[in-house]
């Protein structure tokens, strides 16, 4: 009963230069089910990609994603009828992830009743329940989504997808584009929902702080590999990765104030080319500690200590 | 039902605001209650009656914009011919919107070689003027109106196509198509409800461009005498014939090219109205 | 304050032209010479219209309605173009939010700064070295190519350093940078952020910087301006702001933010609501509706802005009393 | 690897075989053919071995791939094919046609893009008011009052109040009489002109108050540069990239408009060639003709991509 990603390669062919992207290099993922994962990394990385990969969205060209045993290009089409095994999928932009000319509640009975998930005559008290799960007040169904705030076009997207009753949520950057004080009711309502329902969620983000916050498990990103997967305590408390190291180091942090000097900078350089990928260990070109060996082996995934990977000799 | 009806009223509302929108509404309007009149015959004389004792009279109570020639009724042939127009033009954009608009989204939400080939031959299309393209179809086909329709029609659709792809690829890549693939929903589903709705916009208001084109267009071949055929009146030919007699009768020149201009001004004030009305950007401010 | 004082800020008010509708609102705060203040602000709450109203930089459609901006003894809301353009990029300049749509894609970036030299006294045989000392300076790899370069082939934080040289390279006495770090990846925007700090610190350099991210000027400026509904509801050092918030706004915001130690899976402390339209707040606090403190008087009257020593606050019942 | 611009000449190729399939189907499958064409409503009394004949005669009598063979075989060697009723080849009359069409259209493009560009820039630079008014009604007029109504009042006002109408003179090359032949070209070039004017004032107008608004122009404010410098180096050369596209199109709808004019003024043009043509049913003659413009008409659309990489640095690849 969990989600397998297994030596998931995914690529994208670009027509017009002839080049090929690199998205994801070799995937392994193991997530048990009621468990949240998430995932960081800077823009480029392949977190998002991987999200639509385990939404079934895209193939990978290589490997396998099963949820529960199933293959999740299955899932999304056959399960419907047996109301289980459904993977759901809630974007950043609230702005583009509603249709801009249906309703909202339109929008939500759309599924039930596409799907026929519940009785012709309950599906405006289904949508009525959803709404208010999501905090959200029952005369907003008459709206368009132009209407409502960001904040509250996300909780639409929530319970849109909740209306498929799924039980696996992939949740990319959902609370990236809103405002702060808005986004930590967001982030409340996730955790209550995942304690109501029993949920799965990947939790897709570039901010740790949100990560470590909801995570159960945390894999950090970095051009299109896993670099250290653990538990949240290992990953963040505990980081192995230099890359990990700082990434946390770069977090703006509001309780550390009056002191430029934390500002030094950190890591040099930028994400190199996903088209040319660096020889050797991805990001040696970036690494403090890196050595002239890194610039030749690449580097895999090893346990340095029980449940904790880390892609890096120095480590 | 609700739903249509506050879109079309939400609509309707921000058209109103525009002053060019409703300067345009009232000349198409005029036209087309001009051409309906024809239909019925509701013109003062028969387009084609020749008053002998009448040639090159200016206009007065009698004939209102003269008589040419022949001596027939130069107002009466006007509203005739203002008919075969739009009746040419309107049977002509039809055509071009349906097959374009179905090709188009299709072509853009199919992708691949299905759009490849779509894009290549509406690119074959596109590589002739327009004029010349429909003159040379209505010089096979015949001249009968609805042979010029459908030369119009054919010669026009390439510009559905594009204006139907364009945004189905855009709109295909928001995140809400994503989520409605992910929900499970049929392609023709997500054609129908999502897609379709969002690209609605533009292809209204090309509709309104191309009519104004079309009449033109419509004009231009009769003009040359590719169109409808003598006696029968049509705005075009009329200014044909006017031709020699400009100089001594300006009335049988200045009136068809009048009506011509009117409903072409009004068309594109139209179109332009409807661009702002129905785009959501301008809406929100 | 101890520094003198080099912009001054009084009582400024923007709104849109048509129907007019209040964005800003009786907006004042003063900069020191050297001196780095921070606004910060949701959108919506009018920190960025304050910041382009100084150099006249609104958008079309929106304009300063009242209110004073002292520059150096000159009001700059009062200077004719031709003035306050030799102000622009020379003494004041700016960096923007998304440096990928801030440079002119079809103009090659030498000629994009060179036009910086050469609108203000003119371009001589010195000129291409400033400018390439200054790429260097902002961490520039291959300075001559990048003069030779269009800006699309660079990746967004090598352009936002190249915004940066643009800014520096008269030697402003004031940088205004709105919120130029947020459309960048976290260690990108590190980078960015030690090298303004550097930058600043060279030249003494005063700083405005604009942010919705308490965490990224925790360390970067010394005062602080929290804007709400188009008002700044309370101001302070950022050692008082961060330890001793007064506003409700502020110290909701503050305890919002998931702290880097300690908790996992409990519930953040969250503002109920969503911010308020600055033109729809009327006479009333525009974070009443919001707020677990408001009373009768909160929801019918203005408070007025109470200013004590370094700090000022507007509020009816703050937090720690008066 | 590459061959720079291979596949853009392919693609260009392939474009030219879809147009020449596709103008030969049009006047060959659809009914009407030579003969009718020639004898009209006589048809019907002549024989069927006379048809036969004819048939042969007219190269109709073999298979339509055959027959598209034979054009493009005589289109390619250089004849373009022959005019049945007087045997001249099609290139002989092309090419004293031709150049007039491309001088009209050169006078007509250079006049619409500058008239259009002007009146653009004038209603732009203050959206809303008077001269906005009159710059978009210019532009209105000129797209809705069509080119035979201008053409047509021009000669009237002109050969008739004015007893100068240079067009009633034969024809002159600018090489026989340059100054007869500018009289001649001056009023089709301005109605021309006229009708390329009027969407890319359009087009201007818009592109220039949709670039005015973009962050690169605050920037540039921001940095000092005159207001006058602003508007030329940073909003007017960012706005060329859609001026130039709607100009490319705008092409192809002035070699249509080429037809009408020539033939009211006229000029012994290509136009004028395939409207001969037409009346005749001289299908080789027209088909050849169409190719020409076709051909002409895929040209401009190379040089107008060309044009693009040169002011947009994004498209270099």
């Amino acid at each position: 009963m969990s989600l397998e990603i297994e030596d998931v390669e995914k690529l994208y062919k670009i027509v017009s230069t002839d080049t090929v992207i690199h998205a994801l290099n070799g995937i392994d993922i193991s997530l048990p089910a009621g468990k949240t994962l998430g995932i960081v990394g800077e823009s480029g990385c392949g977190k998002s990609t991987l999200a639509r990969l385990v939404t079934g969205l895209e193939a990978p060209n290589q490997g396998s994603i099963t949820w529960k045993g199933l293959p999740i290009h299955d899932v999304n089409k056959g399960s419907f009828s047996t109301k289980k095994s459904v993977v759901q999928l809630v974007f950043q932009d609230p702005y583009s992830s509603l249709n801009p000319r249906q309703r909202i509640g339109d929008a939500i009975s759309e599924i039930i009743t596409v799907h026929n998930l519940v009785e012709k005559n309950m599906v405006e008290t289904r949508v009525s329940e959803l709404l208010s799960l999501v905090g959200l007040a029952d005369d907003l169904k008459n709206r368009y989504p132009h209407q409502l705030s960001g904040g509250q076009r996300q909780r639409v997207s929530i319970a849109r997808a909740l209306a498929a009753e799924p039980s696996l949520l992939v949740l990319d950057e959902p609370v990236s584009a809103l405002d702060v004080s808005v986004r930590a009711e967001v982030m409340n309502l996730l955790l209550d929902l995942r304690a109501k329902l029993g949920l799965t969620y990947i939790f897709i983000s570039h901010d740790l702080a949100m990560i470590r916050y909801i995570s159960d498990l945390v894999a950090v990103m970095y051009l299109g590999k896993i670099v250290e997967f653990g538990s949240w305590e290992q990953v963040i408390n505990d980081p192995q990765h230099p890359y990990t190291q700082a990434l946390i180091q770069a977090m703006p942090d509001h309780t550390v104030i009056g002191n430029p000097e934390s500002l030094a900078k950190t890591l040099e350089g930028e994400v190199p080319d996903p088209v040319n990928l660096p020889t050797g260990c991805a990001f040696h070109l970036r690494c403090v500690k890196a050595t002239p060996a890194c610039a030749v082996e690449p580097q895999s995934l090893r346990e340095i200590s029980s449940n904790h990977l880390v892609a890096c000799m120095e480590a | 039902m609700k739903n249509k009806e506050i879109k079309t009223k939400g609509a309707l509302h921000y058209y109103l605001q525009s002053t060019s929108g409703i300067v345009g509404a009232v000349l198409v309007l005029i036209m087309v209650i001009v051409a309906i009149c024809s239909i019925f015959g509701i013109t003062p004389y028969d387009p084609v009656e020749q008053h002998i004792d009448n040639i090159l009279q200016g206009p007065s109570a009698h004939f209102w914009f003269g008589t040419d020639d022949f001596g027939r009724d130069v107002f009466s042939r006007t509203l005739e011919g203002m008919r075969r127009s739009l009746t040419v033009s309107i049977t002509a954009v039809s055509l071009a919107t349906i097959l374009g608009v179905t090709f188009g989204i299709l072509a853009g939400y199919v992708g691949k070689w299905f759009d490849q080939l779509v894009t290549r031959v509406s690119d074959v299309f596109f590589a002739f003027p327009a004029i010349l393209l429909a003159l040379a179809i209505v010089a096979s086909l015949g001249n009968a109106w609805y042979d010029t329709a459908l030369a119009i029609g054919v010669v026009y659709t390439p510009i559905f196509i594009r204006v139907a792809r364009g945004p189905v690829l855009t709109v295909k890549e928001m995140d809400y198509i994503k989520i409605s693939r992910v929900l499970g929903f049929s392609s023709f589903r997500i054609l129908r409800k999502h897609i379709f709705p969002n690209v609605f916009a533009p292809i209204v208001v090309q509709i309104a461009l191309s009519l104004s084109w079309a009449i033109l267009t419509e004009s231009g071949l009769s003009f040359l005498g590719l169109g409808t055929q003598p006696p029968t009146p049509s705005l075009g030919l009329m200014v044909s014939d006017a031709q020699p007699l400009a100089a001594f009768a300006w009335w049988t020149l200045v009136f068809p090219s009048l009506f011509i201009t009117i409903v072409v001004v009004g068309l594109n004030l139209v179109g332009d109205g409807l661009r702002d009305a129905l785009d959501p950007a301008r809406r929100s401010s | 304050m101890t520094q003198p004082l080099l912009l001054s800020v009084k009582d400024l008010g923007i709104s849109t032209v048509q129907d007019p509708r209040t964005l800003v609102n009786q907006v004042s705060f003063d900069i020191g010479l050297g001196e780095a203040v921070g606004v910060v602000g949701e959108s919506g709450s009018g920190k960025t219209l304050s910041a382009l109203s100084i150099l006249g930089l609104l958008p079309r459609g929106v304009e300063v309605v009242s209110g004073s901006v002292t520059f150096k003894d000159k009001n700059l809301l009062t200077l004719n173009n031709e003035e306050l353009r030799k102000i622009r990029g020379n003494e004041i300049a700016m960096i923007y939010q998304d440096p990928m749509t801030a440079l002119n894609p079809v103009m090659k970036l030498g000629k994009q700064l060179l036009e910086v030299i050469a609108s203000h006294g003119g371009i001589n045989e010195s000129s291409q070295n400033q400018v390439r000392a200054l790429l260097s300076e902002v961490g520039i790899p291959d300075v001559n190519r990048a003069m030779e370069s269009y800006p699309h082939e660079f990746s967004g934080g090598m352009r936002q350093r190249i915004m940066i040289a643009m800014a520096l390279l008269l030697s402003p006495q004031l940088l205004i940078a709105d919120e130029p770090t947020t459309a960048l990846d976290v260690t990108i925007q590190q980078q960015i952020l030690a090298l303004v700090s550097e930058a600043r610190k060279k030249r003494n350099m005063s700083m405005l910087w604009i942010t919705h991210d308490l965490g990224v000027v925790a360390n970067l400026v010394d005062r602080l301006n929290v804007m709400y509904a188009g008002r700044i509801v309370e101001s302070g050092t950022v050692e008082e702001i961060f330890r001793k918030p007064k506003h409700p706004y502020t110290a909701g915001l503050l305890s919002s933010l998931p702290t880097s130690t300690g908790t996992n899976r409990e519930r953040l402390t969250s503002i109920s609501g969503v911010p308020e339209k600055p033109w729809l707040v009327g006479n009333s606090c525009g974070f009443a509706a919001r707020c677990s403190r408001a009373q009768a008087r909160c929801h019918s009257e203005v408070p007025p802005t109470v200013i004590t020593d370094n700090s000022s606050v507007a509020c009816f019942f703050p937090l720690g009393g008066n | 690897m590459k061959i720079p611009g291979l596949s853009r000449t392919l693609s260009v190729l392939a474009t030219l075989f879809g147009i020449s399939i596709f103008v030969f189907l049009v006047l060959r499958v659809i009914p009407g053919d030579s003969i009718t064409g020639a004898f009209g409503i006589e048809t019907g009394a002549l024989t069927p071995g006379q048809i036969a004949e004819l048939r042969v005669y007219y190269g109709i009598d073999q298979s339509l791939l055959l027959q598209y063979i034979s054009w493009i075989h005589s289109f390619l060697t250089g004849k373009l094919g022959f005019a049945y009723s007087t045997g001249v080849s099609v290139a002989t009359l092309t090419k004293s046609s031709l150049p007039v069409t491309i001088e009209l259209a050169i006078i007509g493009t250079v006049l619409g893009v500058v008239l259009g560009i002007a009146i653009g820039m004038f209603s732009a630079k203050k959206p809303g008011s008077t001269r906005d008014f009159a710059g978009q009604l210019f532009g209105l007029l000129a797209l809705a009052i069509p080119g035979f109504v201008l053409s047509t009042g021009i000669v009237t006002v002109m050969a008739n109040k004015f007893h100068y109408f240079p067009n009633g003179y034969e024809y002159m090359t600018p090489w026989e009489n340059p100054w007869m032949n500018f009289q001649q070209m001056m009023f089709p070039g301005l109605v021309l002109g006229i009708a390329v004017a009027a969407p890319v004032m359009r087009t201007t107008r818009s592109a220039l108050l949709e670039t005015v608004d973009k962050d690169f122009v605050r920037t540039a404010h921001g940095k000092g540069v005159p207001n006058n410098k602003v508007q030329y180096r940073h909003v007017l050369r960012n706005s060329l990239i859609p001026i130039v596209t709607m100009t490319g199109i705008q092409f192809g709808y002035l070699l249509g408009g080429a037809v009408i004019v020539e033939k009211i003024f006229a000029l012994p043009g290509m136009g004028r060639q395939i409207l001969d043509a037409i009346m005749k049913r001289e299908y080789a003659t027209v088909q050849s003709s169409i190719m020409v413009f076709a051909i002409m008409f895929v040209l401009i659309n190379v040089a107008t991509d060309v044009i693009y990489r040169k002011i947009d640095p994004r498209i270099k690849k």
